[in-house]
């Protein structure tokens, strides 16, 4: 469900997905202190509080928004959160919300649903979001109505004391997920904003929310240390501060006390943390593909050139050899293991003939130099992979150049489209994401055209209400994907949650550190 | 003309004799030398090819088998510092010729016509020169775009400064000489006046500041290696293996991954220096111990020099 | 002259092929195409190019510096923030550099031979082969990670409050950057200083029955300051574009991570702004060049020469 | 030719060598300079350049260059009742330095040069003051004045403030005798002081100088290339080629009566003594060898029109002429005068 281009690159930053917590050692002890560092672009410091309307999931969002529901760890089933319950109409076209009663902002004033559908709104108003929200709100009655240029609000919507009332065009099966990671903003603060460029709006350095937590230092370049909340009606979070760094070298920090928590999927801090002795860890199965974006125009036009592609890379030996158990090869968008797999499609395996012989009968052009891209900033592991790959490619006789992009990445994905073979990555809510891309009119339909075949099955998909539906949706993607191998999945890989042993009250089950889920932040504690 | 080229050969032996008979050309020499021929020879030395991976052998420090260890594709790093001299002093070099031949045109040009041409060549130069040079090679990166031919490109055009300051001071001196008046008497074109009789009396300070460049470019690569901005990372330049280092696991827990190769850097830079320590001191007797020549003149000769 | 230099700038800038609406808000991450189009004419992208640039001109004459393509931040909220971090670094390397330089390179040119002259001789040959940014990973390998003294990076820690509390973070990247200068610099002095001994006054200061200290002291070392200080002038754009590769190994948020991560995002506005100031600098250090001189210089103070 | 030690002598060299150690080998620079300079006497010292006279100068207070070493001979300086061996003093020590400027002072050349740019001159002269006597600035500022005026400095007091490019050749020249003179030195040396002035204020200068030696009764070394000034003011010559003094005596004996075949050719080389006071040496045949060419004997028989193959097979000694006159030749007779050429290859 989720696009995630701009945090692949924000990855490359030093190790980090790093959302660190940590704990200055004397401070620990005693205070029970903690800090979060967000991943900032342009290295150096917390920059500021990122708009969790464009990606959510770092300890800040967790600690301070809020959203109608809670996801549980799995992201799927939710819990209440501002909201007391929901309830769909048996066409699953109208959803009715109930609002809480007496949950405050931080600065004193109610939560109200006016703020629910002033921030349902806003989303269609803002510059940049996450594709995630504006799939999911573009389904309701009258939502074609806004943008930013007007003041008009969404007929779907309407309330009656603490009711919401949302009407859908069409049955929308990750409508609830997609609300749980919505957070409402308060409409008071921020009406009479610039609503276009809410996303460098003076807000963020100190927001008003709704969560446990609030801002308590904010030192921009530096760090952000939060507070509890006392207008929190929950109980009373157990740390009295976090701070946000951005740490400098994980593992290092982790072993001299100065850093709490963190998740990583550098592989190489992940290998140094072995020896840490005071943190624990947790490896966690989530979407996050790697993939290569075939271009289908030029050298590879061909669709056996394409598959020569799975043979002539020596894949199950470089992942391994990079990522170690973390990465796991893969073929398709669902991997071997998962519901609904199909295991007839069959697996990478190095041969080079095959691949050589494929080329032939495909008549590759050999004399064209073969442009692989990927991302300004990538991570070193994704460099040193990538030109693994670009001398594989090289040993089957081609002429490569691999860069990382200068400039906007998606741009050059497709707007420009000047490459063969282009490295991405996708943090996916679901598999049906997955699969999604192929049809999206903003990005690979830009690329292959127009997707008329995948649009109808994820159509269907979307809407699908039992699992021998979607089930049967899948396996027909699957075999569709391979015929067209347009995208050449690389590999899944495992995001690492590491955390102090002194830390108790964390969750047993970790979810996916790239969004928010119930990881009972108040209830942690630090001895 | 056979007397000429007599001249010219003799020349050139005095030239090679003082050079092999100075300290520090000669180490500076000693050390390129070995470090081209290691270069070229990376495979047969390291017996390995810079580019096989062997995921088994990954992560090893220094050992018998890997004498500078092997990274995380177990690729041998003996055989890839080694072989990246190839490219970095490719890149060297070139950039270096290009810079100085930019140099000396626009040097020889400003220096011979003076006025406004020199006037905003000598403007540009100073801007270009206070200029933090590898803000300016970035700007220029962002806007050519990487690529081993772009990064010799935005050296030549960042680094042209210092021969072209050398070669305009020789201009001015020597466009007042007895021979370039009688060239002038003759009615040689200004170009034929520029470059074939007055340009080669300043190849001392082309051919100095031709080394000094080599090794400017050489440090420059790498910075801009280092920062992912350089030569693609499928070449391994020096600067590219020092990549490794921007991962703070890396600069920790392996070592050798970065250090080798920026010993390489430093060690070929400082023989190039030398050469140029060395040839500064051959071609231009004016600078060969400078300080005790000086005294010796004030000392002793005094007004010598106005009497003859 | 500044035109000119705003100009190139200005246009070289728009030779870019990078729409910079989709630098700021990826296609897949627009909300709406109607929202684009209103950021467009907000941010006056569809004026005429030369009425932009005069836009341009003006906010920048008035502080108005646009915003970052990548962030979307005030362009002199970011300045703001990091310039501070970038000075604190620049001018303590500059101070420290300089005065260690001067001490090192005035015992060296004094005592030819000496312990000191041999050392600065050493550091002059040797420090400037050596890229600065592997002195900066050799201190963080050797005092960060080995002997786990000093910290890592970044400037300021949570709970650090006052500038002493901070004050181990400075310390590895300002030794790297004051080793880094310190070699040009130290050749410089050194120089500077054997060839003002050489200098007949010297002899005139000698044949007074000066004690030598007094005589380089009060005689050599202030009529080798000039060129010295001419050169640090020179290096005063540092103080705008910071020390670009340093900032990098640790971590400091100032300009040189801040142009950095807008170059390798193109990003153009931030890049213009930078280039710009940097400009602006080097015409405010060749005043500065002026005036240094003439205070070190009297000749020059008194418009004259002789 | 008289050696000892003498107390009516403020000066005595006696075989004075020095060397430079260069690039390629070692400069014999100063070969066994003998000079006994009396006590209230102007000795003038001349000679071609490059032929040691500001090298004697600089041996004597210890401040040859970097790269120059007094290796043998001792030079004697007597300091009321007391003799100091000079050349055995530490070169930078204190015993040195109170004898520099204090007791013997220094006059240079080229007074641009000389003079710290930076400073305001009337605090180079007080450095001097203050250096040697514990006095405090204000009187040492008063004395220094006081001396400016003496000088024929004009306007002292605002003069005190200027900086050393604000004045004239000759004003900085009349600094220079303050800086060498302000403390009351016994001696003073000048190196080719007038060198770089035009005529008339070289005589104003020289005409100071005189005057300074007579009142004070100080002894003076003048070292210079311009014979006309040596008839003004000395009343004793060295001549001096290649590092060697080769004739020495009282002004009369050198000047009327030159032995040396040297000292005759620059003697014929100034046609009238008054008629051109600004003739430099130069116009003797042939060429100055250089000193690193190691030569036996002597050294002017390259150019000497009086050479016999004896002059080049040992080292030649001095030999006294008259009393107090002696010269460095063996084609001298008995009589002390040189054979009579036959062929006319003479200069005279």
């Amino acid at each position: 469900m989720r696009k995630f281009q701009k945090s692949l690159g924000a990855l490359g930053l030093v190790a980090a997905l790093a959302v660190s917590v940590l704990a200055a050692p004397s401070q620990a002890a005693t205070n029970n202190s903690i800090t979060v560092a967000e991943v900032t672009a342009g290295g150096g410091g917390v920059q500021q509080i990122f708009s969790p309307w464009i990606n959510s999931g770092s300890i800040s969002h967790h600690a301070m928004f809020r959203a109608l529901f809670k996801a549980e760890a799995n992201l799927t089933a939710v819990k209440p959160d501002l909201a007391s319950g929901y309830k769909f109409s048996k066409d699953g076209k109208t959803l009715t919300v109930t609002l809480k009663s007496g949950i405050k902002w931080s600065d004193g004033k109610d939560v109200t649903v006016d703020d629910v559908v002033w921030s349902m709104n806003s989303l269609l108003r803002v510059a940049k979001s996450n594709a995630v929200y504006v799939n999911a709100f573009k389904q309701i009655v009258g939502s074609e109505d806004v943008n930013g240029t007007n003041t008009k609000t969404m007929s779907g919507i309407t309330t009656k004391g603490n009711v919401i009332t949302i009407s859908l065009k069409a049955p929308v099966n990750t409508f609830i997920p997609a609300l749980a990671q919505f957070m409402i903003l308060p409409k008071h603060v921020l009406a009479d904003e610039d609503i276009l460029k809410l996303d460098t709006n003076n807000y963020w350095k100190n927001p008003v929310v709704a969560g446990p937590y609030k801002v308590g230092t904010f030192s921009q370049g530096n760090f952000i240390t939060l507070v509890p909340n006392d207008k929190y009606e929950g109980d009373n979070p157990k740390i009295k501060e976090i701070n946000i760094i951005v740490s400098s070298n994980l593992v290092a920090d982790a072993k001299s006390g100065k850093l709490d928590y963190f998740t990583t999927n550098d592989p190489d801090t992940i290998r140094a943390m072995n020896s840490v002795s005071t943190f624990k860890s947790a490896p966690l199965d989530v979407l996050f593909y790697r993939y290569l974006v075939v271009n289908p125009t030029g050298p590879f036009s061909n669709v056996k050139a394409r598959e020569a592609l799975k043979y002539g890379i020596d894949w199950n030996r470089l992942v391994p050899a990079i990522y170690g158990k973390q990465g796991k090869v893969i073929v398709g968008g669902v991997a071997s293991g998962m519901p609904h797999y199909l295991p007839s499609i069959p697996k990478h395996k190095f041969d080079k003939a095959k691949a050589t012989a494929l080329l032939k009968e495909a008549k590759f052009d050999f004399s064209k130099t073969i442009r692989i891209r990927t991302y300004n900033q990538s991570q070193p592991a994704v460099m040193i992979i990538m030109a693994a790959v670009a001398q594989q490619l090289e040993d089957l006789g081609m002429k490569v150049e691999f860069l990382p992009w200068t400039g906007d990445a998606t741009t050059e994905l497709w707007t420009n489209r000047n490459y063969e073979l282009a490295l991405k990555g996708l943090s996916a809510f679901n598999v049906g994401e997955w699969y999604a891309e192929y049809s999206n009119p903003a990005t690979f339909e830009k690329l292959l055209g127009a997707q008329p075949e995948y649009a109808a099955l994820n159509s269907r998909l979307l809407q699908a209400t039992t699992l021998r539906e979607t089930g049967k949706i899948l396996t027909e993607l699957q075999k569709l994907e391979q015929q067209d191998l347009y995208k050449l999945p690389m590999h899944l890989l495992k995001q690492v949650v590491f955390i102090s042993k002194d830390i108790s009250g964390t969750p047993t089950k970790w979810g996916n550190p790239l969004y928010v889920y119930q990881n009972n932040i108040t209830s942690w504690s630090a001895n | 003309m056979q007397k000429k080229k007599q001249d010219q050969q003799s020349t050139a032996r005095i030239f090679v004799r003082n050079l092999l008979h100075n300290p520090s050309a000669v180490i500076g020499l000693t050390i390129i030398s070995i470090m081209i021929l290691c270069a070229v020879f990376a495979v047969q030395i390291a017996g390995v090819e810079p580019d096989y991976i062997d995921p088994i052998e990954g992560r090893q420090g220094p050992s018998w088998d890997h004498l500078m260890g092997t990274d995380q594709l177990g690729r041998d790093m003996l055989s890839r510092v080694l072989s990246g001299g190839r490219q970095s002093i490719y890149v060297g070099v070139i950039a270096s010729f290009l810079a100085n031949l930019i140099g000396t045109v626009l040097g020889a040009t400003a220096g011979y016509l003076g006025g406004k041409i020199d006037a905003v060549v000598m403007r540009v130069s100073e801007l270009v020169m206070t200029f933090p040079q590898l803000i300016l090679v970035l700007i220029f990166v962002s806007l050519l775009g990487q690529g081993i031919n772009n990064v010799i490109i935005v050296f030549a055009l960042t680094g042209w400064m210092t021969t072209f300051r050398l070669v305009r001071g020789e201009f001015f001196s020597l466009r007042e000489e007895a021979f370039v008046e009688a060239d002038r008497a003759f009615g040689f074109s200004k170009p034929r006046i520029i470059f074939r009789h007055i340009l080669p009396n300043t190849m001392s300070p082309i051919v100095v500041a031709f080394t000094i460049n080599i090794a400017i470019f050489i440090i420059a690569e790498a910075g801009l290696s280092f920062l992912g901005l350089g030569v693609p990372v499928t070449t391994p330049t020096w600067g590219n293996l020092l990549t490794a280092a921007q991962n703070p696991v890396v600069v920790d827990e392996y070592w050798w991954l970065w250090v080798f190769p920026a010993m390489s850097i430093a060690i070929f830079v400082l023989g190039v220096n030398f050469v140029g320590d060395g040839l500064r001191d051959v071609l231009d007797p004016r600078h060969k111990s400078l300080i005790a020549k000086n005294k010796w003149k004030v000392v002793l000769v005094g007004r010598l020099g106005r009497k003859k | 002259m500044a035109f000119t230099i705003s100009a190139l700038i200005f246009f070289a800038s728009r030779l870019s092929p990078i729409d910079p609406i989709n630098a700021m808000v990826p296609p897949d991450m627009a909300s709406d195409s109607a929202n684009l189009e209103q950021l467009r004419e907000e941010l006056g992208l569809n004026d005429h190019i030369i009425l932009q640039y005069l836009t341009w001109l003006k906010n920048i004459a008035t502080g108005e510096f646009g915003y970052s393509l990548q962030s979307g931040q005030k362009i002199s909220e970011i300045l703001a923030l990091r310039m501070p971090a970038t000075l604190e670094l620049v001018l303590s390397a500059l101070v420290l550099s300089t005065i260690l330089a001067l001490t090192l390179g005035l015992f060296a040119g004094a005592k030819k031979g000496g312990i000191a002259d041999k050392l600065s001789r050493i550091l002059g040959v040797v420090g400037i082969a050596i890229p600065d940014f592997f002195i900066g990973l050799v201190l963080l390998n050797l005092f960060a990670f080995r002997v786990e003294w000093l910290p890592t990076g970044n400037r300021v820690a949570p709970g650090q409050v006052t500038f002493w509390d901070r004050f181990p973070n400075l310390i590895l990247p300002v030794a790297t950057l004051t080793i880094a200068m310190l070699a040009v610099l130290i050749r410089y002095t050194r120089n500077s200083v054997l060839d003002t001994l050489n200098r007949d006054f010297v002899k005139t200061a000698r044949s007074k029955g000066v004690p030598e200290w007094r005589v380089l002291y009060s005689h050599v070392f202030r009529n080798s300051l000039g060129p010295v200080m001419v050169l640090l002038a020179f290096r005063l754009p540092l103080l705008v574009g910071g020390s670009i590769l340093v900032e990098t190994v640790f971590q400091w948020p100032g300009i040189g991570t801040t142009i950095i991560a807008a170059v390798t995002a193109s990003d153009y506005p931030v890049i213009m702004v930078v280039s710009m100031i940097i400009a602006m600098v080097i015409l405010v250090a060749s005043f500065l060049v002026d005036i240094i001189k003439s205070i070190l210089d009297p000749r020059v103070r008194l418009g004259g020469g002789n | 030719m008289s050696r000892s030690t003498n107390k009516d002598l403020i000066l005595d060299l006696k075989s004075v060598n020095v060397k430079f150690k260069v690039e390629d080998g070692t400069l014999h620079i100063l070969r066994d300079v003998s000079l006994s300079i009396p006590r209230g006497s102007f000795l003038c010292v001349v000679g071609e350049s490059g032929c040691g006279k500001s090298v004697t100068a600089q041996a004597i207070v210890q401040l040859l260059p970097d790269n120059g070493e007094i290796s043998s001979g001792d030079i004697l300086f007597s300091q009321g009742d007391q003799v100091v061996e000079l050349n055995k003093l530490e070169k930078f020590g204190k015993q040195m330095r109170d004898i520099r400027g204090a007791k013997i002072g220094m006059i240079f050349q080229d007074t641009l040069s000389s003079l710290n740019p930076a400073h305001k001159v009337g605090r180079q002269v007080a450095e001097s003051l203050l250096q040697h006597f514990p006095i405090s600035k204000d009187e040492a500022r008063t004395r220094v004045v006081e001396l400016f005026r003496k000088l024929g400095i004009p306007d002292p007091e605002r003069r005190y403030e200027a900086y050393p490019h604000e004045f004239s050749g000759g004003m900085r020249q009349r600094v220079m005798i303050a800086i060498a003179t302000i403390c009351e030195p016994d001696l003073v040396i000048a190196d080719e002081p007038t060198t770089a002035l035009d005529v008339t204020i070289q005589a104003q200068i020289m005409t100071l100088l005189k005057d300074l030696q007579k009142s004070a009764g100080k002894t003076f070394i003048l070292i210079t290339h311009n014979m006309a000034l040596v008839s003004e003011v000395a009343d004793h010559v060295a001549v001096m080629y290649l590092g060697r003094v080769v004739e020495y005596g009282t002004v009369e004996q050198v000047l009327r009566d030159p032995r040396h075949p040297y000292t005759k050719a620059l003697m014929a080389s100034v046609p009238n003594l008054d008629a051109d006071k600004n003739v430099d040496l130069q116009t003797v045949d042939g060429q100055t060898p250089s000193p690193a060419e190691v030569t036996v004997g002597c050294e002017f028989a390259g150019r000497c029109p009086y050479v016999i193959a004896a002059c080049t097979e040992k080292t030649i000694q001095m030999t006294q002429v008259s009393p107090g006159h002696d010269v460095r030749c063996i084609r001298l007779d008995s009589n002390g005068k040189l054979p009579v050429l036959i062929g006319g290859a003479s200069n005279e």
